[in-house]
């Protein structure tokens, strides 16, 4: 087992109980590992979008090396970026095997400079007085987004949705009862249901009369909804603490130096003392504010 | 014929359509035709609405509960004389329950200038900050009490969720407020928020679209607004044409789709019984 | 003026108009372009838009420091880990050095492996379980039966819970008939106020539950609405299924209709408006 | 009966850490003593078993990961099981992933399935292709022109040299989908703009506070079964035969979740003894 390893066995089990001690009261492990989080998540999504979309795919057709000649003046941009950070822009070009569209004036895929400025836009609006430069950027990924989802979502969640809840009542061996599979009383369960709880959504009539009584039909279907995703919820969750405590378990074997063991007994050891030491003041405040 | 102007445009267009549908409809992908009737149908709906609100005709929306229960609460602690804490969700105003929770912050903040009940927004993004300290301000000078306005009554926490909900956590317990609002778009925190309310014994009314949340606010909360209930509260308050014309247009397009359901289950009868009419299913497969 | 709202709002409408239209479009070089152009410059952009993101953050933290705020030594860990994430992601690849930059991200035994095996991985694991200590004690302190929604709601999430397990399928279905006998008591209890009629409708109850107990000879899992796994899989799979498309197609047209607004230039909230 | 009502208006007071305590030693004595309780398969997955099981012999199979570490214990052992099932049946599987982090759980699981249990040879019998941002417009371009959107996999290797790509130009040149997924991008979007404008049969393997939202496309036929949750993933456990993790989980599961009645079923019961206290003074 290489020290590299354990030393990760060590600061991961560290990490864990940080933000468990949350759980007593909100303390220095908590927020330091709160604000480690916060900066290692920051830098690894910097670092892994550019290298799996940025630079393979941006710079990789803006400058592929199938076209590379060093005396053309936008090689020598690239050669000057080389010069900064190397490893993001290798001697000789980009190669990604993308195919080359359209040169103009030298530029491979010229139409990709589009998305480029449009990127180092967003990346200038961090300064407070070009803060809008980020508007154009971000109006293309809503736009598209838009027009995406006007679609996506109006035939799978719209029509798709209607053609399963139009089920067959004319299929001669479908059983009238019968209870986890499909059966006649289950499609007209969907059928009354799907209409009931539409109706509950319907804002243009008071919800009086026959409609107040179809709209409470309505919501009865949505709480058993609701209560289906409650109890999935609460499961997903427990499924979660019981994957952390096995990483605890293996952290805490002989071949880790049982690192578990080691850090819950100094952790405890210190809240207890500092518990102990202030338990004068404000206990009150900091009990139920966790 | 309220909007000739609309059914010229919209007739053109159907015309326009139907000679190119018969010229061969070239570069026009025909499998996918029902989806494109019926998004120039919905749109066409959705549009007349707005553009009929926008002349200002009169649109019934049926009175929603929570909202009374928004009234009766800031009332309640009015009487307690503790202060009311409204929470507009922790995400930013590029959500659209975002800025539903702020038009809703702007009814609120006018209930507690007139009862003069102090009111406490705690938020986690700065833009939001901005926007509720706008609305707020505005809500205080047309109840004519811009002297009871002060910044600080919107005050940014911090962006990082669970450290948001803690903050929240310490205002509640120090501050005991009386009724506890959140409204907007709410993830796993919501919980942890709303078991800190109740332990304090305040009137919890939550409004949120997060499917996932509405289970946990239902049960914990005193009062629900769940999902398009949130979306028509802040139409109805803000009382701008496109929103209330969007949900009167989104009304009527459910109400459609009620009926199709019904003829689509009426029709695959008849077809796959008797074989008359036409095989709807297929009709409504769009590849 | 034209810069800041005028030109964001029209390329959200050939944008939004060529992407929805681009759907029906059969015609080769433009599908091409919506097809594939169009959404490699929309995945350029969102990347941007991350790396936009986590430079925001970064420099919240640098003002928190600079200005000396409330817990700015917090700070100082933040942005240690960013700089320590960056340098793994950009200039020191791994200690024996021989993977290709590029892979380096991802592959075994490289600096960036290793802070996502036992950092990365361990904080946002953690947070997420944070939430089932949260779930436990709201089941307990804000879990109301307030009203008769609330009532159907906690009596699905509870047979959905138990009966998805493995415990769920050991309790018999007759236990769960007694049950329901008794949970009736105490619905016709608070209806009719009367201790008489409650006392007769539970104790006629106990009596037909046992009698036919005795006649089937007690199986566990018959009849099967009482048999836990079956009930809960009956209710997850159509009453819950009708709520949940119910919910499906409202939000999926409230998507549609602002999608809409969004291409006609009717909603602006992107913009901040 | 009196000295029972006050214990549980006196749990009532008591403060949330205890709570907390009960919850922690609840989980953990189960999974260092498993019981080994019964798994019992439901329908949904029973259906994606048979989907898998009736695939045409080396089928191109594209499964998709979406999932962090932060939801791994629902995720990861249904990655594993059904990349046992695919290997077993002699399929080829290319893997890409909507999620970041998602690169990382694809290569765990297909180091531990592919290389070590099957002996499986990169570039013939799987590949990982990568992650590439952008949510649903990945997807779009993976159903448009999938060489467009990789030119490398994982490895900086460029397509053209991987063998198995042959053929490989767009979606519908896959026999089936099986995507692993915790939130968005991910099996909502793969149905919207993957499977229903193309017809390719999918199936999928979400994390349980998913289920509600997935399971309306499971009954109208837009999805063949579901895997829902670490219940799910233990079911299929069972139906491959080889135990993992996730079967290993279900006692503490089974447990806590009585727990969990337990607590909600005690709260109320305090609630409405405190409600009948209060209406008589």
């Amino acid at each position: 087992m290489s020290t590299t390893i354990i030393l990760g066995a060590w600061i991961a089990v560290f990490l864990t109980f940080g933000i468990f001690s949350y759980l007593y009261k909100d303390n220095p492990f908590y927020k330091t590992a709160e604000h480690l989080f916060v900066g290692i998540s920051a830098g690894y999504w910097t670092s892994l979008f550019f290298w799996t979309q940025i630079q393979p795919n941006l710079f990789g057709r803006l400058w592929p090396s199938s076209n590379y000649s060093s005396d053309s003046f936008w090689y020598m941009i690239y050669n000057g970026l080389g010069f900064f950070y190397s490893p993001g822009f290798p001697n000789g070009g980009v190669d990604k095997g993308h195919e080359i569209h359209n040169v103009v004036l030298g530029i491979p895929n010229i139409h990709y400079l589009i998305p480029f400025a449009l990127g180092i836009m967003m990346l200038l609006s961090l300064i407070p007085k070009i803060s809008w430069f980020a508007r154009w950027g971000i109006a293309y990924t809503v736009g598209m987004a838009a027009g995406l989802r006007a679609y996506g979502f109006l035939n799978s969640n719209v029509i798709g949705q209607i053609k399963g809840t139009a089920a067959s009542f004319s299929d001669p061996n479908l059983p009238f009862w019968s209870l986890t599979s499909p059966s006649i009383f289950n499609s007209i369960v969907i059928l009354v249901g799907t209409i009931t709880g539409l109706l509950y959504f319907y804002f243009s009539k008071e919800h009086k009369g026959i409609l107040g009584k179809i709209s409470k039909v309505g919501i009865y279907f949505l709480m058993i909804s609701f209560g289906a995703s409650f109890g999935f919820a609460v499961m997903g969750r427990i499924s979660l603490l019981i994957g952390r405590f096995v990483d605890l378990i293996k952290y805490s074997g002989s071949e880790y130096y049982n690192a578990t063991l080691w850090i819950l007994v100094a952790m405890i050891i210190i809240l207890g003392y500092d518990a102990f030491k202030n338990r004068g003041n404000n206990s009150s405040v900091s009990k139920d504010a966790a | 014929m309220k909007d000739r102007q609309f059914w010229i445009v919209l007739g053109s267009l159907f015309v326009v359509f139907l000679i190119y549908w018969y010229l061969g409809h070239p570069m026009f992908n025909a499998n996918r035709v029902v989806m494109f009737i019926s998004i120039v149908a919905i749109s066409a709906t959705l549009l007349y609405n707005i553009r009929m609100a926008e002349r200002g005709e009169e649109f019934y929306l049926r009175p929603i509960p929570g909202l009374k229960a928004v009234e009766e609460a800031v009332g309640r602690s009015t009487e307690m004389g503790k202060p009311v804490l409204y929470v507009p969700g922790i995400m930013d105003m590029d959500q659209v329950e975002t800025v539903a929770g702020v038009i809703v912050l702007g009814h609120v903040a006018k209930m507690t200038a007139r009862y003069e009940t102090s009111l406490n927004v705690p938020v986690s993004r700065s833009i939001v900050m901005k926007a509720a300290r706008e609305i707020c301000r505005e809500s205080y000078m047309i109840e004519g009490r811009p002297d009871m306005f002060h910044d600080d009554m919107v005050h940014y926490l911090t962006d990082d969720q669970f450290a948001y909900a803690a903050g929240v956590n310490g205002i509640m317990v120090r501050e005991k407020p009386a009724a506890c609002l959140y409204m907007g778009k709410f993830y796993a925190e919501s919980l942890i928020l709303a078991e800190t309310g109740n332990s304090i014994g305040a009137i919890q009314i939550a409004g949120t679209a997060s499917q996932a949340q509405i289970p946990f606010f239902v049960t914990a909360c005193d009062y629900t607004l769940i999902g398009e209930e949130f979306f028509a509260a802040s139409a109805y308050l803000s009382q701008k044409p496109e929103l209330i014309g969007g949900v009167r247009g989104q009304d009527m397009v459910k109400a459609g789709v009620i009926t199709i359901i019904i003829l689509a289950t009426l029709f695959r009868f008849l077809y796959e019984k008797w074989g008359i009419g036409f095989d709807v299913v297929k009709l409504l497969t769009v590849q | 003026m034209i810069w800041k709202r005028q030109i964001p709002i029209l390329i959200v409408a050939v944008v939004g108009a060529i992407t929805l239209f681009g759907w029906f479009i059969d015609q080769p070089d433009i599908k091409s372009f919506v097809d594939d152009d169009a959404t490699q410059w929309y995945d350029i952009l969102a990347s941007f838009a991350i790396i936009l993101g986590a430079l925001n953050l970064i420099k919240l933290q640098f003002q928190k420091v600079a200005k000396k705020k409330k817990g700015w030594p917090y700070s100082l860990f933040a942005i240690g880990g960013f700089f320590f994430a960056i340098t793994a992601g950009f200039f020191i690849k791994s200690l024996d050095n021989t993977v290709v930059w590029g892979a380096h991200v991802t592959t075994e035994g490289t600096l960036s492996k290793w802070i996502f095996d036992y950092m990365f991985t361990p904080l946002s694991a953690t947070m997420f379980s944070l939430l089932a200590f949260f779930v436990a004690s709201a089941s307990y302190r804000a879990f109301r039966i307030r009203n008769f929604e609330a009532t159907l709601l906690l009596a699905a999430g509870i047979i959905i819970m138990v009966g998805r397990v493995p415990i769920g399928s050991m309790i018999s279905s007759w236990f769960i008939m007694y049950i329901s006998v008794l949970a009736l008591g105490i619905g016709v209890n608070s209806w009719k106020k009367n201790k008489m009629i409650t006392f007769g409708v539970v104790g006629i109850g106990i009596v037909i539950v046992t009698i036919a107990g005795f006649l089937t000879g007690w199986p566990i899992d018959q009849p099967g609405i009482f048999y836990l796994p079956i009930l809960q899989e009956w209710i997850y799979f159509y009453p819950n299924v009708a709520g949940a498309r119910a919910i499906m197609i409202g939000i999926g047209l409230g998507i549609f209709a602002t999608s809409i607004r969004y291409i006609l230039g009717i909603e602006k909230s992107y913009i901040g408006e | 009966m009196n000295g029972l009502t006050e214990l549980i208006l006196k749990i009532g007071k008591v403060d949330r850490r205890w709570i907390f305590i009960v919850l922690a030693i609840v989980v953990f004595i189960p999974i260092l003593v498993p019981i080994g309780m019964p798994i019992r398969a439901t329908v949904t997955t029973k259906v994606v078993y048979d989907t898998i099981e009736n695939l045409p012999p080396n089928s191109n199979v594209l499964v998709s990961i979406e999932y962090s570490p932060s939801t791994k214990p629902e995720n990861h052992p249904m990655a594993i099981s059904i990349l046992r099932h695919l290997f077993k049946n002699d399929h080829k599987v290319f893997v890409t992933c909507l999620w970041p982090d998602g690169q990382f759980m694809a290569q765990d699981a297909l180091k531990q399935v592919a290389k070590e249990e099957f002996g499986k040879i990169y570039g013939e019998d799987y590949v990982l292709l990568g992650f590439r941002p952008g949510g649903e417009a990945v997807i779009k371009g993976i159903v448009s022109n999938i060489r467009k959107l990789y030119t490398v996999d994982v490895n900086q290797t460029k397509i053209d040299e991987i063998p198995m790509m042959e053929g490989i130009y767009k979606f519908s040149d896959f026999a089936f989908l099986f995507t692993v997924s915790a939130g968005f991008p991910g099996t909502v979007e793969w149905v919207q703009y993957a499977s229903d404008p193309t017809g390719v049969p999918m199936s999928s393997g979400v994390t349980s506070i998913q289920v509600n939202e997935v399971m309306p496309y499971v009954q109208a036929g837009q999805m063949k079964g579901l895997l829902a949750g670490m219940p799910g993933a233990a079911e299929y456990e069972a139906l491959i035969g080889q135990k993992g993790s996730a079967t290993s989980g279900m006692d503490a599961q089974s447990i806590a979740h009585l727990v969990i009645v337990l607590f909600i079923i005690l709260g109320n019961a305090a609630f409405f003894i405190e409600r009948q206290r209060s209406r008589k003074y």
